[in-house]
């Protein structure tokens, strides 16, 4: 049964391991600012969510392990916003006069595209 | 286990590395913004630090303080402050200067860290063999809530001194007016529904670090801190209004657990016979109500100083346009 | 499995300081406060493998910390860029990138 | 121990540096973040005289460790206070530093006037308004 566990571990954290590469070679390598957030994402989400599944099988059953489910929860909620915001903040920045349309649901659909 | 500690050890190395780099960088990159936004990263990386050094209590502390907390107030400040000469004249003589006694504290410091004596003199015994007393389990809790309970009395009464300092600074003219500080653009959608978000999670990860403070980890610092990061957030998003100095309740918040500290601290000399002792049987629950009030006092201090101060310059620099740094902005209703 | 953890997050630690030391020293705004975001994440990934490993107390919380403050950073970050361009007072050499002085022209982001 | 010793060097390289930053800082701010970096390595030496003081079960000297959260805390409270009066100098005298030759020449154009002020008046002695 330890063995079974401990073999579950391995292979989620090195999954884990390989998203959280593959979002860093993202960030050092994509050209520009939206697209390099794209890749910071995925690390954010499937990497540290791979990684925490992996460790639900290391720590004690029922609170150590709810802790570690609130806490992805907490990281993928805030994370996915918050990328959302940099994104309009960027789009923004960049964005020139003649497209934008100056009201808020604008801004709402660009973010979105 | 020999090859884990090795591994633990490259483990502080990257660590360390990382922060001397981003401490050098800070001090030399040449935007002051980046520099703002690397001290929020800086101090997030500390806070690693001193997770590997066994200390997590400090750990938090720093995390909320060094990494949240200063971030925002220098971002406040950062717009409130002319811009910086684009290019000084490179005043080599006292750069050199600079440098070299740099170098030579550090490397004075670093002498000394390495001259260390050898069986480190510690208290931790001490503390290991009266903490049953306290009835508390974390030792750090212990120290600051019993041990050593008139410093942290005394640092709470620093923090509402300086708040009454900061708070001197304003003219009286712009006495009764909002704190103008933090960063509040037009509300964008992402941006309000994340300020929405956070604090009701926030909220939760501050009242279980305060609660598990007596046992773990955590305390009423830094869930205080974490409390007032939360509420300057709701601020910048415009979904609360910070509150003006002349306020009652903020006020009254900010002294009400330096009081009931000292309160408690008083009728120790009657009850315990010594000033801040606490009476045998009283000491968790005692010490839970102290942190409690402190956590709040905490909270109120170092939220109104993140809020900032009213814009003074509202009738100096009406004509003033670039006076930005201090041109009225009501955040919006 | 402890050595297998502690690999795992020094794997980790040794990609968020390359990624650190590209992104801090990008020109655009944008990309710093990405390397607080990806610090966050990165760091619980890390907090969480070596806590787990050595049964470090306080790991857990701390994580849950750093998660907070992230995306904290984030909106602080976010909300001064736009009052800084909104404001009109956002020139070059403070928001970063030149779009943001253009941007700035014109009177800010939503009018 | 070596471990210990490891960032106590770091400890020591922090003061270093942020005391180049606090010299050579190009605006109070920068002085700013220079000192809190010059704190955080005074807290970091701090706290490897904890780790070095580790014994009865605990990974650290809980005394060093309780004061270091004290002094962040004050760190924080002292930080706050010198933005505020930073803030204030700007406001009154549209300068980014207390520095009198370094910023003088390029100063921004529109800072307001000054001089009619008490409490930027003692300042102005050693430099001509532009």
């Amino acid at each position: 049964m330890i063995m079974v566990l401990d073999l579950f571990t391995i292979v989620a954290v090195s999954l884990g391991l390989v998203l959280f590469l593959a979002g860093v070679v993202g960030l050092l390598r994509l050209p520009d600012p939206l697209s390099r957030l794209h890749a910071l994402t995925k690390a954010d989400n499937l990497g540290l969510g791979l990684v925490i599944l992996g460790l639900l099988a290391q720590v004690d059953w029922p609170f150590g392990a709810l802790k570690l489910i609130a806490l992805w929860v907490l990281v993928v909620v805030s994370g996915s916003v918050a990328g959302q915001l940099l994104a309009s903040t960027q789009h923004d920045l960049l964005d020139t006069a003649p497209a934008r349309v100056p009201d808020q649901s604008a801004d709402r659909s660009q973010s979105q595209r | 286990m020999n090859a884990a500690i090795d591994l633990g050890l490259f483990a502080d190395l990257v660590i360390a590395v990382s922060v001397a780099g981003l401490a050098l960088w800070l001090v030399l990159t040449r935007e002051r913004f980046r520099a703002v936004v690397g001290f929020m990263v800086y101090g997030l990386f500390v806070a690693l630090a001193w997770m590997r050094l066994g200390a997590p209590d400090v750990a938090l502390t720093e995390a909320a303080i060094g990494g949240g907390l200063v971030g925002l107030l220098l971002l406040g400040a950062s717009a409130r402050v002319p811009p910086e000469p684009a290019a000084t004249t490179r005043r080599w003589p006292l750069h050199l200067t600079a440098a070299l006694l740099s170098a030579v504290v550090a490397a004075g410091l670093a002498a000394a860290v390495l001259a260390l004596p050898e069986p480190a003199p510690s208290l931790a015994g001490t503390v290991a063999d009266a903490l049953p007393a306290t009835k508390v389990d974390n030792p750090v809790t212990a120290v600051l809530m019993a041990f050593r309970a008139v410093d942290t009395l005394f640092e709470t009464v620093v923090l509402v001194l300086a708040l009454i300092a900061f708070w001197s600074l304003v003219p009286d003219r712009a006495w009764r007016e909002r704190p103008a500080w933090l960063p509040s653009p037009r509300p964008a959608p992402a941006l309000v529904l994340l300020a929405r978000l956070l604090p009701p999670l926030g909220v939760l990860v501050a009242v279980h670090l305060f609660w598990i403070g007596t046992s773990q980890p955590g305390g009423k610092f830094q869930a205080g801190a974490l409390l007032a990061a939360l509420w300057a957030l709701t601020m910048i998003a415009g979904l609360t209004r910070p509150p003006a100095a002349d306020r009652r309740l903020p006020r009254l918040l900010a002294v009400i657990g330096p009081a009931v500290f000292f309160a408690i601290g008083l009728a120790g000399i009657w009850l315990a016979g010594d000033f801040l002792a606490y009476p045998t049987g009283l000491e968790k629950p005692l010490i839970l109500v102290i942190e409690a009030v402190l956590m709040i006092s905490v909270a109120v201090a170092l939220g109104l100083i993140l809020a900032g101060l009213p814009p003074a310059a509202a009738a100096l620099s009406t004509q003033d346009h670039q006076g930005g740094a201090g041109a009225p902005r009501e955040p919006r209703s | 499995m402890t050595t297998f953890l502690l690999i795992a997050a020094l794997l980790v630690l040794v990609m968020v300081a390359v990624a650190l030391a590209r992104l801090l020293r990008s020109p655009r705004p944008v990309d710093w406060i990405m390397a607080a975001q990806l610090l966050g994440t990165a760091g619980i990934g890390a907090l969480l493998l070596v806590g787990t490993a050595t049964g470090a107390s306080g790991a857990l919380d701390l994580a849950l910390l750093l998660a907070l403050l992230a995306a904290f950073a984030t909106l602080a970050f976010a909300a001064s860029v736009r009052s800084r361009t909104e404001r009109g007072r956002g020139s070059a050499a403070e928001a970063g990138t030149p779009a943001a002085a253009a941007d700035t022209a014109n009177g800010g982001l939503d009018p | 121990m070596i471990q210990a010793t490891l960032y106590g060097l770091v400890g020591a390289v922090l003061v270093g540096f942020g005391l180049y930053g606090l010299i050579v800082g190009a605006s109070a701010l920068r002085k700013l973040i220079a000192f809190n970096v010059l704190g955080s390595g005074v807290f970091l030496t701090f706290g490897v005289i904890a780790r070095r003081g580790a014994g009865a079960g605990f990974s650290g000297d809980p005394v060093p460790q309780a004061l270091v959260i004290t002094g962040l805390v004050v760190a924080f409270a002292a930080t706050a206070l010198a933005v505020g009066l930073m803030v204030r100098l700007a406001e009154v005298s549209g300068r980014g530093d207390v520095d009198d030759e370094g910023t003088a020449a390029a100063k921004p154009s529109a800072a307001p006037a000054a001089p009619d002020l008490p409490s930027s008046a003692d300042r102005q002695v050693a430099r001509p308004q532009p």
